[in-house]
């Protein structure tokens, strides 16, 4: 282990608003994208689910339709 | 081959002759932007020689794009596109016509008015006859990248604002020799180094690009 | 010969692709947090101070990977986009699409470490040096691609149009990276050189491996997701897609 | 000499039509017909080889189109829903800058001759701009007079036209079959085309728009 206290690692030798400012943007972009991907997905697979549900009773109703047609 | 490119170059030459106010509105955009410059930043002999081929080449890059959108927008509009797309000659020749007619129609009326709005900035007539050639040799170049990009964006929306996010990133090169042969000279240095590679940029700019841009316009016409 | 062709092709079919990727995911996060523990420790933890620059340096280990990884991601997406647009494979078309973003961020990230790096180094932000400039223009190729992409509806299109954009790209950057360069040794005045820590402990070589390699597990997996979500969207309307949704109602 | 099989086209997410096939030979023309959206444009210009079908293949002589290229181009004349008149250029300007881009010059005179058999003697110095819907329609219809290329696809030639001028195009493209040559037109009206053989292709007549239909009429 290079260093000797906590204190010392935070302080990374005076540069510490550089090095933790790459760091914190870095890891909170890397953390955020994936969130952000995942989150779409699950926004696609519901918009998907409800559009699926649409269409399957817009065709049973457009059937039942057809039937009561033809038997009028 | 050559009659095929005078046939296109001609009626594109035609075509801008019957609309000049395009010509004319790139023209004058040029020169306020150029002579905007002096009044932001004041008048000062020394500083506007050291500003001057950076902004006389920025100006000519933006009034280079100004005309692009319409480089296959009309004859993509009234159908003609898909005619020179269907003719048996290569899409990427016709493309090379469309280019040198556009650089005639927009990069030589620049070329012509460089050294007049140099003298403005106070640059030595070796500054000027340098300007001069190097927007001579380098506005073909920016005519032939931004017929990629033209034909990237065509019948897209918004393809205005996004033909100048795809292409004014390519022009950095030209940017960057042109503005440098100038600067070269008013330094004291040749300009021969800067004017050789800006050369090399607009032969390959020219005899490049036409075949990018004529795959991205068969993609356009799908 | 012809079987193996077929077996390409048929991993290169979206419907098999798919559940592939779904189960490679996790496999790539691990990997990626597994090297990433490795490297940022070893960097930030054991790694002796640097001579000249102190313990500055260390945002190195942060971001010579994401610059690596941005230059890199790029070939790759150029390499997809061109498959897809000379043997009109669909998956390569969503590959190169998936790519972007991560690209765009790596590039971004590029900029950000590096101006952090570049302050205490230097004392300043920015230098009008060809890496920095080109990195730069990496990013707007990123985004222009993206943008050009988010413009146009039709997905088949949008493939082909992005991936034209991606190689003149690829022609372009080195153009840039030296025109840059030789334009900065021609100017006066900008001294300012970029040389790296010189003499690399092997220490710090193998945490800065180490980061690049997680940073790569990463965007692999982030773009395995987004690749699935792609396909999803693109292929709604098949019966894959329908039956695999039906299976997990 | 034309030959297509199982073409399928996709257009956004809507299928437009599948398992499309004809053959077509020389002095044979091709009636496409449809109900708006059926896709028979978008056929006319795969046709052309300027949309990729999404699956199937086109031959020409035996050839695949897209292999042809530039072999295929030159036999091919298009005219599509937009005229490709240049609005700034005269109807003169028009054919002979369409005819040098394609390579084959045309006489001054022929191309008066053409003009005036199209019914436009007199406006040939008169920018396009000034000239009506049908008056350009003529205009752009004036190339098929001196067209000696042997596949002639055409989008809705008839649109915007009066009964003489449909008469006179439906009279070239019989002119046209006689010399062997080979039509695909789509169009909503019955024309009777003075020679040649004619075969009917229509669009769109698969289940779901008859069930769709049948359910409009209850």
């Amino acid at each position: 282990m290079h260093w000797n206290s906590l204190g010392e690692f935070l302080a990374m030798g005076n540069h510490a608003l550089y090095v933790w400012g790459s760091v914190l943007v870095m890891a909170a972009l890397m953390v955020a994208e994936p969130m952000l991907v995942s989150r779409g997905r699950k926004t696609l697979l519901a918009r998907l689910r409800r559009q699926y549900r649409a269409e399957r009773s817009e065709a049973t109703r457009s059937r039942a339709s057809t039937t009561l047609g033809s038997k009028a | 081959m050559l009659s095929l490119l005078r046939a296109v170059i001609g009626r594109d030459l035609r075509l801008a002759m019957r609309r000049q106010a395009d010509i004319v509105a790139a023209v004058f955009f040029f020169i306020i932007v150029v002579s905007l410059f002096p009044l932001g930043v004041g008048p000062e002999p020394e500083q506007l020689r050291r500003m001057a081929p950076g902004v006389l080449w920025v100006a000519a890059l933006l009034a280079t794009m100004l005309s692009l959108p319409r480089l296959f927008a009309d004859d993509h509009r009234d159908g003609t596109l898909e005619q020179l797309a269907l003719a048996p000659q290569p899409l990427a020749l016709i493309v090379l016509g469309k280019v040198i007619a556009h650089w005639l129609v927009a990069g030589v009326p620049l070329v012509v008015l460089a050294p007049v709005l140099g003298v403005q900035f106070d640059l030595s007539s070796d500054a000027l006859t340098v300007l001069t050639v190097s927007l001579l040799i380098g506005t073909p170049a920016l005519s032939g990248i931004g017929a990629i990009g033209a034909a990237l964006t065509l019948g897209v929306r918004g393809g205005g604002v996004l033909l100048s996010l795809l292409v004014l990133p390519l022009y950095i090169p030209v940017l960057i020799f042109g503005a440098g042969a100038v600067d070269a000279t008013v330094s004291g240095l040749g300009p021969q180094a800067h004017l050789s590679l800006l050369g090399a940029l607009a032969l390959g700019g020219v005899f490049f690009a036409p075949w990018p841009t004529a795959a991205a316009l068969r993609v356009a016409l799908e | 010969m012809t079987e193996r062709a077929i077996n390409w092709f048929a991993y290169a079919s979206p419907q098999t692709f798919y559940p592939l990727a779904g189960k490679l995911i996790p496999w790539f996060w691990a990997l990626a947090a597994l090297f990433g523990i490795a490297g940022l420790s070893i960097g930030f933890l054991f790694a002796p101070t640097d001579a000249q620059q102190g313990e500055g340096y260390r945002i190195i280990f942060l971001h010579v990977p994401a610059s690596w990884l941005s230059m890199f991601i790029y070939l790759v997406m150029a390499f997809w986009a061109g498959i897809g647009l000379a043997f009109n494979i669909r998956l390569s078309g969503m590959m190169a699409s998936a790519l972007a973003p991560t690209g765009a961020l790596f590039a971004f990230l590029s900029l950000w470490t590096g101006a952090l790096w570049g302050k205490p180094m230097w004392g300043t932000w920015w230098v009008w040096d060809a890496r920095l400039t080109s990195e730069l223009i990496l990013l707007f190729l990123y985004i222009g691609f993206i943008a050009l992409q988010a413009a146009i509806d039709d997905p088949r299109r949008a493939d082909k149009a992005g991936a034209i954009l991606a190689l003149v790209g690829v022609v372009n950057i080195p153009i840039i990276y030296f025109s840059v360069k030789w334009w900065n040794t021609l100017h006066q005045g900008a001294s300012v050189s970029l040389t790296r820590a010189p003499s690399m402990a092997a220490m710090m070589l193998w945490g800065m491996l180490l980061c690049a390699l997680a940073c790569w597990m990463y965007s692999i997996a982030v773009a395995l997701m987004r690749v699935r979500t792609i396909m999803l969207e693109r292929e709604r309307h098949t019966d894959w897609v329908r039956a695999l949704l039906d299976d997990k109602a | 000499m034309l030959e297509a099989s199982n073409l399928e086209c996709v257009r956004g997410e809507r299928r437009l039509f599948a398992d499309v096939s004809f053959r077509l030979d020389g002095g044979e023309m091709l009636y496409l017909q449809g109900s708006n959206g059926s896709g028979k444009t978008s056929l006319l210009r795969m046709l052309c080889a300027l949309t990729p079908a999404v699956s199937g293949e086109i031959r020409w002589r035996g050839k695949p189109i897209g292999k042809l290229g530039e072999e295929f181009r030159s036999e091919l004349c298009y005219l599509g829903h937009h005229n490709a008149i240049k609005e700034e250029l005269t109807p003169l300007e028009n054919m002979r800058s369409s005819a040098d881009l394609a390579q084959e010059p045309l006489a001054e005179e022929a191309a008066l001759d053409a003009l005036q058999l199209v019914g436009l003697r007199g406006r040939e110095d008169l920018a396009c701009r000034y000239l009506s819907q049908g008056q350009k329609r003529r205009a752009a219809l004036a190339r098929l007079v001196n067209e000696k290329r042997a596949l002639w696809i055409l989008d809705e030639p008839y649109v915007a036209l009066d009964p003489a001028a449909v008469e006179l195009v439906a009279g070239l493209i019989g002119a046209h079959l006689q010399r062997g040559g080979l039509a695909v037109l789509t169009t909503h009206q019955a024309v009777a085309v003075p020679a040649g053989a004619i075969r009917e292709l229509r669009l769109g007549d698969d289940d779901a728009n008859d069930e769709r239909r049948s359910a409009e009429r209850c």
